[in-house]
């Protein structure tokens, strides 16, 4: 229900309740600094100060404040804050976004998982954390959710699951 | 665009004074000034099995007929390290905020599923012109 | 009831202004009128060994000549997921409601042994006049 | 002493008016009277793996000629059972303070790398005289 005083205004004009009048949009990039004194002639717009945007043509007074990357939080800039668009923000390599909510508006960058001792199945991506193998490369062996090297193995340290892997090469270990 | 809450103005506490309105869902703006808005929505969990949220967001929105898209004023958003079992968390949301005859306020929230509506003592949602 | 919180209002920043007045326990609405009323609690514990509340609650109530029983105006209660050492929480409620000459609004809240009264900027009672 | 917020007063949502002015990190206070202060602050963590808060602390000061010494008008504190990965904790903090024509009121924080400064709905200080 539009306001009972306003006269829905033709397509690319606004009410300015201050003029009582329609009065043509401001272009993105700009905001509105003075309006228009009638229909006919221009409203009067300026350009969002630095730091600041607008994405739509409007009849603001003000322009929006760029957001920041969160740099502190392992953030990095896609791309830059500019007259007519938000900062777009991503995360620093070896970082992968955990998303807070569904449209993915808030997030967080974690550190993608080193795989040691383990073939990369999926390499770590901005949308997700790196995809490790679930067995071993050759030459590391099992030990709980972690890939030892043979090499580092000792006489006494190398279980069974050790000597199936590194069995002739721990011989041959340093001690 | 997050679901937005909708409010009961007529019974009871709803908090629509100074000839301020509500009209689908939003708080709608009598005269240009500045305003202290304030919202504070009860959270609370688990709604089904297994449905672990990981946070809960609040945000006071203004729509304005001299701008196409809704502009965020307030935000409140939190984590939860709840364990599981029953949870419950309040984001309270308040501040001063220049404002034009005609704009909008809404409430929108990250999951209208954990919102806490059965008291308006715990969920409410107003505004008074300074 | 919930235990009713008990408020110093002589000394140091004690809230009241513009002449609400204390009389036991209790904020004295002097005219009637649109109030912005609010109130901090901040909870800490644990206060003995194995005394692990899982929520705290603080709520606004009014108590008027015209209704026997108290109205709860605004609750603010949250779960504790604090794993049992020392934990703290603040839950901060604000909202306008009309009030009468000679209602009273008092706070009261879940456990008063929780309460951090230690200082009076952590844990906080008042109202103006809109 | 705690670290003290810096803030923007002039882009976006941000202004001061009725000569309440902005300056080195302060709201300067033109006229005296009773205000109402107010001020949220997200915190947000883990900054550097291995850097685990144990919580996170708010406190609105007011700084006068008339004493050498802030004065600490606000608190918010609260423990953090956060575990480990990406987590959020706004604190609100709001109520009516007498202050005097010349009083500098500031927000310090318990740690400057925790705090929210990416959006300015998410984190702002303001004040309004009754």
């Amino acid at each position: 229900r539009r306001h009972a005083t306003r006269r829905p205004c033709p397509a690319g004009m606004n009410w300015i309740e201050t003029v009582r009048q329609c009065c043509p949009q401001c272009p993105a990039g700009t905001f509105l600094s003075k309006p228009c004194t009638s229909p006919e002639n221009g409203s009067e717009c300026l350009a969002c100060p630095a730091g600041t945007f607008r994405t739509q043509p409007n009849t603001l007074s003000k322009c929006q404040a760029c957001y920041e990357c969160d740099r502190q939080a392992f953030q990095s800039v896609l791309s830059n804050c500019s007259a007519t668009s938000n900062i777009a923000c991503g995360c620093e390599p070896g970082h992968f976004r955990v998303c807070l909510d569904k449209h993915c508006s808030e997030f967080s960058c974690q550190k993608c998982q080193p795989c040691t001792g383990r073939l990369i199945q999926q390499p770590c991506s901005e949308a997700q954390d790196t995809i490790c193998d679930s067995s071993c490369k050759p030459d590391f062996y099992s030990e709980g959710d972690e890939c030892r090297p043979c090499h580092t193995s000792t006489q006494d340290t190398c279980g069974k699951e050790c000597q199936q892997v590194c069995g002739s090469s721990s011989d041959q270990g340093s001690g | 665009h997050l679901p937005i809450l909708q409010w009961e103005d007529k019974r009871g506490l709803a908090f629509t004074k100074n000839n301020l309105s509500y009209s689908s869902n939003a708080l709608v703006i009598p005269v240009s000034g500045d305003y202290y808005v304030y919202a504070q929505v009860t959270f609370r969990g688990p709604v089904e099995s297994g449905h672990k949220p990981s946070s809960v967001t609040e945000i006071i929105t203004k729509v304005a007929d001299s701008y196409p898209e809704p502009t965020q004023l307030l935000t409140g958003t939190k984590t939860l390290s709840e364990n599981g079992n029953g949870w419950f968390q309040p984001i309270y949301l308040g501040a001063v905020v220049s404002l034009e005859v005609g704009d909008k306020l809404m409430v929108n929230v990250s999951d209208i599923r954990l919102v806490d509506y059965t008291k308006e003592h715990k969920t409410f949602f107003g505004a008074f012109l300074l």
